[in-house]
């Protein structure tokens, strides 16, 4: 069996995974980080919660909510005539839940150390807040962006628990390659295993340090 | 048109320090804000751009309501060119970025002369972090000349710069004000700044305002030749060979007028010629009047020093002048 | 799980006589049941225990159920043991079964050990989650003892293997036809095709007892 | 079958796994923040790694490392008489190599972000670099401090895979509440599932809570 | 004892600067180091007190080697009380715990004595990130001050102050360098900051040292009474209805001798005697020399103005001074 769908499932995976998640955690990472709301220490633990739950678990609760029977199973049904369990765009939901708090805590820590009063500046010349937040807040974050994004890809490729739950293991659908090492291992298929896990860490470390390298490159810290 | 900034404003920050002041400003040339250090100078002016929550805040700006109960119109709208006491310069841009940062969001396609006149041409591709103190001021005072603002507010803007980068620097902000029209409140804690800048002086202190004080000495003089970067002066209604005549180290064109800044301590009123001396200056002066400093007549021109002295009106004194402060009129 | 192997091998058989395409999900049992019930797109589901199967088919969810194989449990082992010595064997050892709560593997390994008087406060019970943990566990060198399936004995290599069908019953491992397979050609072929000769031969031959025998 | 066992357990590995992580994670973070090695990016990657791998897959290697027969496993026979898998210290060892880069991507984002010229005034005014580092960097890096012990403590908390694998599931000693619930779930019994489940959110949210609103009153941060 | 601290330092920044210096420095009072922004007064500071990486470092604090090639001591162990350009405060501490800081490393029981100079006593509960500009350097100062440093670098310190606090803190940093023997290297762009304090001066300017610069000028002068915060001065060598007695805003005892700077923009040399005026202090002088700058002698002291001007040997000149800058002596 050709190895090729899973590892394109997996990176494909991960990629809208970490997109997404970055596209939800940056404002809300960001408001956190700002807001003066006495409200902020509840909302900074909710964030946390995915992980203490083990994520066959969790993947039971999702199947739960994601059952055509559920609200948004069933509104899902309704909007694409396909169930969300068990295909794609579910799994990608599972895993945006499963490493939020990956990507928000990172970009949390990196946004509260942007120094006010270059915020400030940037307002005086013109800056929206919006504005200011994608030309001063991001860029100086970016140490913390990196880190969100390594966390959630990395996260991802490796996720398991919930994925085996909510994606039913389908192959070319649902069977990421975390699950294909997982089933070498089980079924005493060592040799496959070895060879999986060899390329996933190799590639994975290219990756990672392709990233890393380039984000030093990149003009000079806060420091 | 209202040409004012005119303010009302109350906030508290912890227990000790608050600051109430209203007042109107005219938006017309240079108005120095001093006192002593904590007395909210730099507070007025964060609140007046919009970057600190009031209690209570009303700020109209020429016809335009910056503050109103239930209006408060963002920073960025406002137009202010803000230098910082800290520089805060983007630590992620070059000083290139830095400067076009505002100047691209304002519309403004060029600022060469900003970055010669700030001498900033050898800086432009260098990150910020290594920028020496002076040269981190000169980049910020650069940024908001650059976005193209209605007024600026200057918050100590030379501390950390030597003698002769003042020296250029403060002529250089005179005319930016003069000539652009873009009207500046200015703080410093700096005599000379004062002396050579100001239009007017308003004090504060421990969160109020202590008053306007009087204006600084000046003289106005016309330019009478231009050599190089140097050009010669002469006081306005003086004759040649009357001692009124002198150099400086200033660009401007001939015929122009200029002011002559006269800082107090650099100043001497005597009653008898000194005769010879190192004096760039030794004018004679009558006394016109006494009340409210020392009101005199230099060749028709009328000049008050903050001084007191037991001079009598009519009586005849020598004016021995060690340092001029130029500034284009 | 401990059946993808061979499922594996039945469906390529199945494949190559029919035309007819098969795709194998697997996990554990628990986990697939779960799934089923929450409506995963599944038309057979083969279960390594009788319980599920026949709980589905008392929910609706399932048209026929049948026992597809009969597994044997085993004890692997570093040295030969045979009943009499175990019990000296494993003093202080480590042995490593399936959880017995979760897989019914672990719940056979248990009725075994009670058999042969095994008594767990004199080594150390490893329970991991299925069998083929277990036999990871076995083959990496962290448990000296393990109650596998026999259709695994090929691929872990133990010096040596102690048969228990003596001692406990063979693990019944139903099939159920699911609900949704109703009107798949393809589904209802393989699920008349599993119950066939040839599919039986493949079973035997992966270590397992046919239903039928 | 009482729940407390399992409680305590987990509570007990949470506890070690984040201190040994936090008493490792910070020298080496504070290592990669200030290095200007150019091996850095490679660390940097090689830190992200455990993420990559399926916990059942980290399992599998870690057993491998862990058998008698290997060195690491073999010394620890020999030291302690024990096998390190199945033992409370292989389920640290496991924990603290699965949750390394939760502990040490935060706290480096965070060191990096502490102002040189700071760290320059502690020095001269007399601190060593270890005293300026506890004195001046880790007070300022507080923000990093706690997103990298709540990330290592809940992932431990929920942490699953691994455990099972590595942990083999003895009572009282490798058996804690991730596994339980995993039980209750593949057993069918939803009820007890549930019932764990709902402690296990609420504890960690109210520790969460008490946690992010203590650091939120601990003075001003650095903006 | 070798009383300098010696140095031969090179080092490059980017591809534009490089400081390659080498000098001895005396360690008695205060030596000014003084050039244009971006000569490098902070690098040299910086790579002395041990904080930058330089290519060749040779560093001896009198008989101490601070570096040499394979040395390389520790910055906590140079006991360098070092105040920087930025003030740069810890931002997780109150005043009181930056004052604290150093003390406690440097075993320093009590620092009340620098509290009350800097006047900082309100503060010391406070965070320091809403300090104004001012009280952050006041802070900054204390807390160099507090850890009892063998020698002080002081990178602009005065910097954003008021005239009033400067006026005040100058002879304060006069005395706590005079009394405790602590010399120290104060960066300035301040002429008044350098003929107040400076006991001498060296430049520097694109990386490289310019040399030493004349000492300011300054005379001596005798406390002959003490009301309140002021004294009254005798120029020494003077006697009673000379126009040698003035009035200043010092503490300082009965007897002792007081250093009065004379900022050169503030001294106006004349032949002829300007009669009554605004001076403080009109002084006769003869000019002994004019090599070097005007040499001459007051009431028998001598006291060389760095100006030129046709003076003859043995001419009869008046010194009048608009604004002396007194220092403990
Ligand atoms: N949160 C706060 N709590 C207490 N006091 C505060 C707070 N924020 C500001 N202050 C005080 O408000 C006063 C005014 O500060 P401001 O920065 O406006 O002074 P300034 O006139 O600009 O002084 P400087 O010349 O030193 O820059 C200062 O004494 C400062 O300590
Ligand atoms: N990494 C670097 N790359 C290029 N130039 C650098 C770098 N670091 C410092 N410099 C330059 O070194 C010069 C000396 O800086 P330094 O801070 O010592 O000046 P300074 O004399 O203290 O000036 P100021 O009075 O403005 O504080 C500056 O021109 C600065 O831009
Ligand atoms: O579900 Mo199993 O095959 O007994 O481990
Ligand atoms: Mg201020
Ligand atoms: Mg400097």
């Amino acid at each position: 069996m050709s190895v090729w769908p899973a590892v394109f499932l997996t990176l494909q995976l991960a990629a809208v995974t970490t997109v997404i998640l970055l596209i939800i955690a940056l404002p809300f990472a960001w408001w956190l980080a700002t807001t003066r709301a006495r409200s902020r220490p509840l909302f900074e633990a909710i964030t946390a919660l995915p992980l203490v739950l083990p994520p066959t678990v969790l993947g039971f609760y999702l199947l739960i909510l994601m059952a055509p029977s559920a609200p948004l199973g069933g509104l899902w049904v309704r909007l694409t005539g396909d169930t969300l369990a068990f295909s794609f765009p579910g799994l990608v939901l599972a895993s945006v839940i499963y490493s939020f708090p990956f990507a928000v805590q990172p970009l949390q820590t990196a946004f509260a150390s942007v120094p006010r009063p270059v915020l400030d500046a940037a307002r005086t010349l013109g800056a929206s807040p919006r504005d200011a937040f994608f030309s001063v807040s991001m860029p100086l974050a970016r140490r913390g962006l990196i880190t969100a994004a390594v966390l959630s890809f990395a996260h991802t490729v490796g996720e398991f628990g919930v994925i085996l739950m909510v994606g039913g293991n389908i192959p070319g659908k649902t069977r990421v390659i975390s699950i294909e090492v997982f089933s070498a291992v089980e079924t005493l298929d060592y040799r496959t295993a070895h060879i999986l896990s060899f390329w996933l860490l190799a590639l994975s470390l290219i990756v990672l340090v392709l990233v890393y390298a380039f984000n030093r490159r990149g003009g000079a810290g806060l420091g | 048109m209202a040409e004012t900034l005119e303010f009302r404003i109350r906030l508290r920050r912890g227990a000790l320090f608050s600051l109430d002041v209203a007042e109107g400003v005219p938006l017309s040339g240079i108005t120095a804000l001093i006192g002593p250090s904590g007395g909210g100078k730099t507070t007025l002016l964060r609140a007046l751009a919009g970057l600190e929550r009031a209690d209570e805040a009303t700020v109209r700006f020429r016809e335009q309501t910056w503050d109103a109960p239930g209006i408060r119109l963002a920073p960025e709208d406002r137009h202010v060119g803000f230098v910082f006491q800290n520089p805060a310069l983007f630590p992620h841009l070059s000083v290139a970025e830095n400067l076009r940062y505002g100047a691209r969001r304002r519309e403004v396609k060029s600022y060469d002369a900003i970055v010669d006149a700030l001498d900033l041409g050898a800086l432009m591709t260098r990150g910020v972090a290594d920028l020496s103190g002076g040269e981190a001021r000169r980049v910020a005072l650069g940024r908001a000349l650059a976005s193209n603002p209605s007024v600026l507010f200057l918050d100590e803007p030379l501390n950390g710069l030597d003698t002769a980068r003042k020296a250029e620097l403060l002529p250089y902000i005179g005319r930016a004000v003069g000539e652009a029209k873009v009207p500046a409140l200015y703080v410093t804690h700096s005599a000379t700044e004062v002396a050579t800048l100001a239009d007017r002086v308003l004090g504060i202190a421990g969160g109020r305002l202590t008053g306007w004080r009087s204006p600084p000495a000046r003289l106005r003089a016309v330019v009478t030749s231009v050599t190089g970067g140097l050009m010669r002066v002469r006081i306005l209604g003086a004759d040649p060979g009357q001692g009124a005549d002198m150099t400086l180290p200033l660009v401007a064109r001939m015929g122009e007028t200029v002011g002559l800044g006269l800082p107090l301590d650099s100043v001497l009123v005597s009653t008898s010629d000194p005769g010879r001396s190192d004096a760039s200056l030794c004018l004679p002066a009558t006394v016109m009047g006494t009340s409210g400093g020392l009101e005199l007549d230099v060749f028709g021109q009328r000049v008050t020093l903050a001084r007191g002295g037991p001079h009598a009106v009519g009586a005849r004194l020598w004016l021995s002048v060690l340092r001029v402060l130029p500034r284009p009129d | 799980a401990n059946f993808l192997t061979t499922a594996e091998t039945l469906a390529e058989a199945f494949e190559a006589e029919t035309g007819h395409q098969i795709v194998i999900t697997h996990g554990s049992t628990g986990q697939l049941y779960a799934q089923i019930v929450q409506g995963a797109p599944f038309d057979i589901f083969l279960s390594a225990d009788e319980e599920r199967p026949a709980r589905l088919k008392e929910e609706g969810r399932a048209t026929e159920v049948r026992t597809y194989a009969l597994g044997r449990l085993v004890l692997v082992s570093r040295a030969p043991v045979d009943a009499a010595t175990v019990g000296e064997a494993v003093a202080g050892r480590t042995v490593a079964l399936a959880d017995p709560t979760v897989a019914p593997y672990g719940k056979a390994a248990t009725t075994a050990m009670e058999k042969l008087r095994l008594d767990t406060a004199t080594f150390r019970p490893v329970l991991v989650a299925n069998v083929g943990q277990v036999a990871t566990v076995f083959v990496t060198g962290n448990a000296d003892f393990a109650f596998v399936s026999a259709s695994q004995l090929p691929a872990m290599a133990a010096p040596s293997t102690m048969d228990l069908a003596d001692f406990v019953a063979p693990i019944r491992q139903d099939a159920a036809l699911l609900d949704r397979a109703q009107g798949n050609d393809a589904a209802r072929a393989f699920w008349d095709w599993l119950a066939s000769d040839a599919a039986a031969g493949t079973i035997r031959d992966a270590g397992y007892g046919a239903p039928g025998a």
